[in-house]
């Protein structure tokens, strides 16, 4: 599977597992620079998830995710997610 | 494994049964109390608090008998062997928490030094009343074992035996003391240490990962054990839970766990029974005893057999499990069974259940207070054999 | 099979216990006999009356209660009013004779010796004594145990550092003791027994 | 580009997923708490507060009571114990004593700690016992449906207080002080930061600690009292929390929809029960002491 790596408009990004999210909101309201919206889709479950609508003002603080109950959303920044990925093991 | 000479008090000591309770309990390993004093049990802690510094080990003094059953069971988690003291009141107080060690299968040794009751009743004075709340009092089912010291020597041994057989079967393992067995004096002779058996805990040899924490097989009902802190992670509730120890509260897994709690005892019952039979074979009546009162059985059964009566006697050392086939084998020649305890008819209704009506049963009831006379186990006796 | 019953009474703080403990301990380890020992807790209240009971015999003991003791040991008129009537006929009563008056409650032809084992023990020093005086004069005046085998009992009993006076207490009891017997042995009228 | 960081941009778990997930058992996520309750929120903190503190986590045991909070064991991938209600600080006692290498959590809610176990509380803090205690203060008994608690402020209702309640409720952190505990914080579920730093502080400090956590129970609580959902509960907090480090306890109350207090209240040291123990016997017994340590039967 490829995935478009997005263009980097803002210094972070946020990673969210929609199945275990229950749309309380925390994340929305406590996200410093409001990057986010409700998805329009429901999970299986019938909440809406989180999505970062604004791409540009996420900073990767992951103020959402410490205050996710859920442990569904986590922002990080993209520096240092990319020095995550020098981490990683290279593809054969 | 023998004894650890450092908590094995060697020797000839005239000892009385709640002193030598608790010289068995440190030989048998034990190595943690959390107590709460309550008549007529509080000589055991009493000594275990003196003696416990001097072997290494832990006692305190809690804050409530709810708050001592349940420390002994963190203990157990984190490694020791333990032991849980209590009378009347307190036993009431603790029946959670016994079930929460039936549950989480952690071994454990409970003494109960019986008096008179309900409720406050006579604090100082003896009983043999809470046979059936050990047996019934947490909710649900759940087997437990319980063992009837009539001695202060016994004390010592069941005490020790008692410790063996909690970590045997992981479950809670009752001493059942009365107060004149708890305060009698006698001499008791305690062996070297190397000569004192004692059953390490069926700690797993599996990795985490590897190990469940309540793995069984078809063959070994009894799961292995891990203490906190090495590692496994693992996760105890007295919820209903799955091998792993998560709480699963479904039919299929409560239709697994709570058959397995009792099956471990109770298909094991044949090798647990102890009674010492004194007379049985060709008896006419036979007195069923336990505790203090087989000593006082034992004078009426002397006046009995005096006047030519053919009489035996049978003392349950392990009263649960009940030794129902063996009373039942005995109805063969038996045509009466005489029951004195110190209850208005507990262990009397086991021994009806197991003669099942091939046989007469006397129950001989006493309120508590003090020992029965003779004379009325005596007439007892007299009235059944005609 | 030779056993003997023995009740030991007087008030929580006597050493009433202690007393029994000695002689049960005397027989049982340092004598190789049998013996069992229960004390009544009366009502909780300590200071209250107190006793407790002592069997000694050669032979294992199954029922351990004492109804009707052969020795009645007693350091209290309480104690006395509650047992004097259940001693064995032909029964020994050993009494603290400053603490306890006789009356017509002890059962016809049951001896009686007195010792002032208070007074011996303030002598000696020490109130407390009193319970190892009437250890002393129980030994002194009945064959039950030994002496040796009671010597052992105290020292392996009273508080380290107590053991010189407690043993002098023994002794002063128990020479008391023999003197009695002597003494109404030499009284044709106060032996019964031959 | 990697296959697990395509699929976390797909959404999916990886090996890069979120960082308190191996925390947690997670093979029992998601948890039962409803949507927008606290409890989530504070395990969340607590979980960076284990990363900060960098203990050994094959050492550190987690004990609870019964109720919501007292679900928290069963989700935390350490040795973890879910216990009787209102027993989480005596198990956890026995389980300190008997092995004192453990460094043991109590996780448990209000009505368990203070309600039910309240008499625990107050001894093991007397006694300095060396544990950590988290109570997540939500104002009521969320597992039986919403009953009245010890910690209920005068006003709302509650199924068991149906006209509002008239009971007095307890100030936790000044309990805490005055039973002799050597750290005592309150944070809300909104103070996420502060809440993390405090329970590494109490992770890392020794003797009797006690922090409380300020979290909404939006199903039987707020919703029930017309305060709205969780983070309408959460904003509330952080509208009207005023930090107040070293304050005096007893100044502290929790009034209905009234001013927060929140802060490190108490910071201080005392010998824990071991210790005592440990000192005590070592002076009035000399060589004849058998010190305590850590041990397995038949070592």
């Amino acid at each position: 599977m490829t995935v478009e790596e997005p263009i980097r408009k803002g210094k972070g990004t946020v990673f969210v597992r929609h199945e275990i999210c229950k749309g309380c909101s925390y994340c929305l309201d406590f996200c410093p620079t409001h990057a986010l919206d409700f998805s329009q889709d429901f999970n299986q479950k019938g909440y809406h998830y989180p999505v970062l609508a604004r791409e540009e003002a996420c900073t990767g603080c992951d103020m959402c995710g410490l205050f996710c109950p859920d442990f569904a959303i986590y922002g990080v920044r993209w520096k240092d997610l990319d020095a995550q990925r020098t981490a990683l093991p290279t593809e054969p | 494994m023998s004894a650890d000479p450092k908590g094995v008090l060697t020797g000839t000591h005239f000892l009385d049964g709640d002193h030598a309770a608790c010289e068995g309990a440190l030989a048998a390993g034990c190595r943690f109390v959390a107590g709460y004093p309550i008549t007529p049990s509080t000589e055991i802690v009493e000594r275990f608090a003196a003696r416990i510094p001097l072997v290494g080990g832990v006692f305190i003094q809690m804050e409530d008998e709810l708050a001592a059953s349940i420390a002994i069971q963190g203990a157990v988690w984190g490694g020791k062997k333990v032991l849980n003291v209590t009378s009347g009141p307190g036993l009431s107080l603790m029946m959670e928490h016994l079930g929460y060690a039936a549950m989480t299968e952690t071994p454990s040794v409970w003494i109960d030094v019986q008096r008179g009751g309900p409720s406050t009743g006579l604090p100082t004075l003896p009983a043999q009343a809470d046979m059936m709340q050990i047996k019934w009092g947490s909710h649900g089912d759940y087997e437990i074992i319980a063992l009837s010291p009539n001695s202060p020597q016994e004390c010592f041994d069941l005490t020790i035996r008692a410790f063996n057989l909690a970590e045997e079967y992981r479950c809670p393992v009752f001493v059942m003391m009365d107060e004149v067995v708890g305060h009698m004096t006698e001499r008791v002779v305690i062996p070297p240490a190397d000569q004192i058996e004692i059953t390490e805990r069926k700690w797993t040899k599996k990795k985490p990962g590897e190990f469940r924490l309540y793995g069984t097989t078809e063959t070994d009902l009894v799961p292995e054990m891990v203490k906190a802190g090495d590692g496994y992670r693992v996760h105890v509730t007295g919820l209903t839970h799955d091998d792993r120890g998560y709480p699963s509260m479904t039919v299929p897994t409560q239709a697994r766990l709570v058959p397995r709690l009792l099956d471990k005892i109770r298909t094991n019952a044949s090798k647990l029974v102890d009674v010492r039979m004194d007379g049985c074979e060709g008896a006419d009546v036979i007195v069923v005893s336990f505790g203090i009162t087989s000593r006082v059985a034992s004078a009426a059964i002397d006046s009995a057999r005096a006047q030519g009566l053919k009489v035996g006697h049978l003392r349950l050392v392990i009263c649960w499990p009940f030794p129902a086939a063996l009373i039942q084998q005995l109805t063969a020649t038996a045509k009466a069974f005489v029951v004195p305890e110190l209850n208005m008819g507990q262990m009397v209704q086991e021994v009806r259940q197991a003669v099942n009506g091939t046989a007469k049963v006397v129950s001989v009831p006493h309120p508590g207070g003090t020992v029965h006379d003779p004379g009325t186990i005596l007439d007892a006796i007299v009235e059944a054999a005609r | 099979m030779a056993k003997t019953e023995i009740r030991v009474g007087g008030l929580g703080g006597q050493g009433v216990i202690l007393n029994a403990s000695i002689l049960g301990k005397a027989a049982s380890i340092f004598e190789g006999k049998h013996a069992t020992l229960i004390q009544a807790f009366g009502p909780e209240a300590r200071g209250s009356a107190c006793s407790a009971q002592v069997t000694i015999s050669d032979e294992a003991i199954g029922y351990p209660y004492v109804k009707h003791p052969d020795v009645l040991v007693l350091m209290s008129q309480d104690a006395y009013r509650q047992f004097a009537p259940t001693l064995k006929p032909g029964g020994l009563l050993l009494y603290e004779e400053e603490l306890v008056a006789l009356d017509n409650q002890l059962p016809k032809d049951a001896r009686a010796l007195g010792i002032p084992a208070t007074r011996f023990a303030e002598e000696l020093g020490r109130r407390l004594v009193l319970n190892i005086l009437m250890v002393g004069f129980f030994t002194g005046v009945t064959d039950v145990v030994s002496y040796e085998a009671v010597e052992k009992a105290v020292k392996d009993s009273v508080p380290k550092g107590t053991e010189d006076l407690n043993l002098r207490a023994l002794k002063r009891g128990y020479d008391y003791g023999r003197e009695q017997v002597q003494s109404a042995a030499s009284k044709p009228a106060a032996s019964k027994k031959k | 580009m990697s296959e697990s960081l395509e699929l976390h941009l797909a959404g999916e778990e990886s090996a890069l997923d979120n960082p308190v997930l191996p925390y947690l058992r997670q093979d029992r996520i998601p948890h039962i708490w409803c949507p927008g309750c606290g409890i989530g929120t504070s395990v969340n903190c607590f979980c960076r507060a284990l990363t900060d503190s960098a203990l050994d986590l094959d050492k550190l045991a987690i004990v609870s009571g019964i109720g919501c909070t007292g679900r928290t064991a069963g989700y935390l991938n350490l040795d973890s114990f879910h216990t009787t209600h209102g027993r989480a600080i005596p198990f956890a006692t026995g389980l300190k004593l008997a092995n004192p290498e453990l460094n043991v959590v109590v996780y448990s809610g209000d009505g368990d700690l203070f309600a039910i176990g309240g008499n625990h509380f107050f001894h093991a803090a007397r006694r300095n016992m060396d544990l950590l205690v988290i109570c997540v203060n939500n104002f009521t008994y969320g597992m039986t449906g919403g009953q009245v608690a010890p910690t209920t402020p005068v006003g709302p209702t509650q199924t068991t207080m149906p006209l509002g309640n008239f009971e007095n409720p307890f100030n936790l952190p000044f309990i805490a002080d005055a039973c002799g505990a050597t750290y005592v914080a309150r944070w809300t579920v909104y103070h996420v930061r502060q809440l993390a730093k405090a329970m590494k502080e109490g992770l890392l400090k020794k003797g009797f600690r006690f922090i409380e956590v300020m979290a909404p129970c939006p199903t039987l609580y707020s919703r029930r009292n017309r305060l709205g959902d969780g983070v309408d509960q959460v904003k509330y907090y952080k509208e009207n929390s005023v930090i107040k480090n070293g304050i005096d306890t007893k100044d502290i109350g929790l009034g209905y929809q009234g001013e927060i207090v929140v802060g490190k209240f108490v910071d201080r040291e005392r010998p824990t029960w071991l210790e005592a123990m440990d000192d005590h016997f070592s002076a009035v017994l000399g060589d004849r002491y058998t010190p305590y340590g850590p041990m397995r039967e038949g070592e």
